[in-house]
């Protein structure tokens, strides 16, 4: 206990006596970090961009022209009974699938106007959940409902699911990569900021011994300084972000449009900000504990 | 109290710095170390502190020989040794009083009792009124007195003092030494590396003279 | 020339009896360069990819039902002769047309083929240039083939171009802000690490001073310390980041088909590469400079 | 030679460690400086330096006032002037001979005759066999030496040194005086800081005494 308030004083003590480089150090490691975790709140955004652009992922039920109200009703069922797999559903008229052709196609609406009768099939448009987007219940789901009376087809838009999914991997292995990079540079830093702050402690430390101090007194303040200055860094770090999240959050800039949206960009989850400043200690402590060990 | 026996000390570049050294000093002994420069005067005592280690021979010091102890066990034995550095080596970045108070203050000494302690060996070699100077603020001889009351604070059972007036006027020496006598004569055993002859010869004791790394005289 | 021999030669041994400070020096400017160059690949890669997106930017021209052979022909030729604008041209007749419905409406296809007749217009499917299709050359050709005779629409996909352009804006306005911060941690970091460096050698300044050597000499070593760990640093980043393409290169790896090549990434051009070891070098002869200069 | 005309110097911490000073020391005088530690001996000679300048009143030496100097002819000035400073100041990672040849290397000395001098200073001081050690692997009395060999290289037409003896042995300590004597007959001007009343007594030259940073005696 005693050992430990010494070393609390005399870490603190020593970073401010020695402010300027101190300052410097902490700088370093909070640049650091500070990319480190904005790569972080990047890749968990996309993640949640992503989750979100496999909820769009749906499943089209299409219906005979002469479909009875029952059938109809039981296709309903059918889905509604599903609901651990589908997240919401919307019946389209024939009416509505002409005017969404006519929306979407809009060079080709004269000439479906001059359609004797309307050619475009009613459907059910089913939503499915981002959970189960990716096994084969909505597979399984799409079998049952072929089976249903009534129904026509059932397209289920797995390429465009698997495209997004392709995506999202080259987004993680970029993140593995870049964030790797990162941590190692963060490593790399803060350990030869803090062997090169003890570099000039190094007689000090050498006096020290000769005088018989004990060893943890010898090394403990450096250890907790270096510990100190890692959990400033990565505080500074994240402070930083934070503001740079409200920057981007302020923006209102929308591309193309409904498919990402800025004021909605997340912040790092708790856990993950503990884990940034937790992971700032730990290196500072043990560049600290390294410089210590070895002085000379 | 120490016990040298054919102690040997050969640097990298294979200067012997002693040669062969053979020597008995006992318990309460007060002894002077003299001899030419470069003779191993701080070389003995840079292997009683147990800095270096002998390239031959055993040392003992206190029934321990020297070279057998464990990193934590040479750290207790250092406290119990009271080093006056030849050239001082104080911490820069601590006050004279930090830099005196420092190891008994990591050890857990109560800060009063502590307080008074290093006060009283601050007035012992004249230093109260600088106790919150740094050492950089001081002239050479206040240093070297920072350097003696950091050696004496401990109440060591061994003082060992490496040209401990080199930087002082032939009356504060004089006063320091007898700060010295006053030590041994409560049992602490002193020795004291020095050129000063007028000196060995007003404080007249036990003196051990070395050259080239061997004992030519003691008496 | 003789103080630049005395700087050379004392730099050079100083690096070398310091290797271990140096080293982690080196690294970690290192390290910050290969981040910062590695960013600008990532993003002239990128560039590179939406120009050649914009690339596939079409102008759609409808031709009427019962438009002569002479007619297709002038259209055919106004195209031609406008090829500063138009990279490649294609006709598509009304058969083509109903063909490619099919095949990209595949669940229409039967609706389709019940109709009477066909009611897709033959056209010519226009790929543009990319030089050019951001400014309002496009327009003005569409606007000459709106009046050209029998041509019914001219359909020209602006909001296409438009949603790349803004993403391509997204892109470098994020590469500004990445870019910045990782300029400044890399001279953060050389001036530290510099700066660190030097107060274990703030004594022999001191001494150097105390006995009158020139200040040349004094801080001239320091500087050029500074200049070659900066240099070498980019040097390694450089080097780092060429493996780096070289693996990203022969991963077999398409997403989203055709849109990506990882085979043709380019690496920094020749002028770039000079622009980061000469930055490296340049910021670690300020961080000498700074360094040396305030050795107290 | 140098001129001190009601000179003060008074540290941070309202320490006066001169006290309006005054004194003439002549071209080719051999001086001592003398007196109790703390008396203000290497402040003054630190103002000789131009290390410092004093808060109040005009130091000159060789008709230039030494506060009015630009950084460039500071530098000028001290390589006219040999110091050997009280704690050495020798570069640790440049070996002996690095350290004295050193200035006038980087000076554009030729090397065969820089190297002849640079014998010559450490034949002087009797280190030739320790030319390529590190500092930190002499002994106190050696690196002493080695501060010595370095003031004395350039030829200055001003030696100050403090406590040049103070780790080394009477009889080399007589030899080092006479070394400075030597110099001292070619028209050098020497001013030498010292405890060692042995020594100016066997020396017998000007000595000036400093107390409490005033002089007490001026004979
Ligand atoms: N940098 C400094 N800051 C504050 N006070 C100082 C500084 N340097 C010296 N002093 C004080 O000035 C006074 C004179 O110091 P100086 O070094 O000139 O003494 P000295 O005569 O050389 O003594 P010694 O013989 O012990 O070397 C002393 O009291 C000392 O504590
Ligand atoms: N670390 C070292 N490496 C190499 N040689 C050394 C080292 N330390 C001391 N020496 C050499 O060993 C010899 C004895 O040195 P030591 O310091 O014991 O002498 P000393 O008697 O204390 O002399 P002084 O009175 O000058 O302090 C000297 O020749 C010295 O050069
Ligand atoms: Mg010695
Ligand atoms: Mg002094």
């Amino acid at each position: 206990m005693r050992a430990f308030r010494y070393c609390v004083d005399e870490a603190t003590a020593s970073l401010w006596r020695g402010r300027g480089a101190s300052l410097l150090a902490i700088l370093t490691i909070a640049i650091a970090l500070f990319v480190l975790s904005g790569f972080l709140v990047v890749s968990s955004n996309l993640e949640r961009l992503i989750a979100r652009w496999n909820d769009a992922a749906e499943l089209s039920v299409y219906l005979a022209d002469d479909i009875s109200q029952e059938q109809r009703i039981s296709v309903d069922q059918v889905l509604a009974r599903n609901d651990a797999v589908v997240a919401a559903r919307e019946y389209l008229s024939k009416a509505d699938a002409l005017r969404r052709f006519k929306r979407d196609f809009p060079d080709l609406a004269t000439t479906a106007d001059g359609l004797a009768s309307n050619p475009f099939p009613a459907s059910f448009e089913v939503r499915l959940r981002a959970a189960h987007s990716a096994d084969d219940a909505p597979a399984k789901l799409a079998a049952q409902l072929r089976q249903t009376a009534g129904v026509v087809d059932v397209r289920y838009d797995r390429q465009w699911i698997e495209r997004l999914s392709s995506v999202a991997d080259l987004c993680r292995l970029m993140g593995y990569v870049l964030g790797g990079i990162l941590v190692a540079a963060a490593v790399v830093t803060v350990t030869s900021v803090v062997r090169l702050a003890l570099y000039g402690r190094k007689d000090e430390i050498k006096i020290m011994e000769l005088v018989g101090a004990p060893i943890g007194y010898i090394r403990g303040p450096f250890v907790l300084e270096g510990t100190l200055q890692g959990g400033l860094g990565a505080g500074l770090a994240l402070a930083a972000l934070w503001s740079a999240v409200l920057v981007v959050r302020s923006r209102e800039y929308q591309v193309v449009d409904g498919l990402a949206d800025f004021s909605a960009t997340a912040f790092l989850a708790p856990s993950l900000a503990a884990l940034v400043v937790t992971g700032g200690m730990l290196v500072g402590c043990v560049g600290g504990f390294i410089a210590a060990r070895t002085p000379r | 109290m120490i016990d040298a026996q054919n102690v040997s000390k050969l640097y990298n570049r294979s200067v012997y710095a002693l040669r062969d050294l053979t020597l008995k000093i006992e318990k309460g002994d007060f002894v002077f170390l003299t001899g030419p420069s470069g003779a191993g005067k701080s070389t003995f005592l840079r292997l009683l502190l147990r800095e270096e280690t002998p390239n031959k021979g055993a040392l003992r010091v206190a029934g321990r020989d020297l070279s057998r102890l464990t990193t934590r066990q040479v750290q207790a034995y250092r406290r119990g040794v009271g080093f006056v550095f030849q050239d001082f080596k104080l911490i820069p970045r601590m006050t004279v009083l930090e830099n005196i108070a420092f190891v008994p203050k990591v050890l857990g000494a109560g800060s009063v009792p502590m307080r008074r302690r290093t006060f009283q060996v601050l007035k012992w070699v004249g230093l109260q009124h600088r106790m919150n100077a740094f050492p950089l603020e001081l002239s050479g001889g206040e240093q070297q007195r920072v350097a003696i009351a950091r050696a004496l604070i401990n109440d060591p059972v061994l003082v060992l003092a490496d040209e401990p007036t080199g930087n002082l006027d032939p009356d504060l020496s004089l006063e320091i030494m007898n700060l010295f006598r006053e030590i041994n004569a409560r049992g602490t055993t002193v020795v004291v590396a020095t050129h000063d002859r007028e000196l060995i010869r007003q404080v007249g004791r036990h003196t051990i003279t070395l050259a080239h790394g061997r004992i030519v005289e003691n008496e």
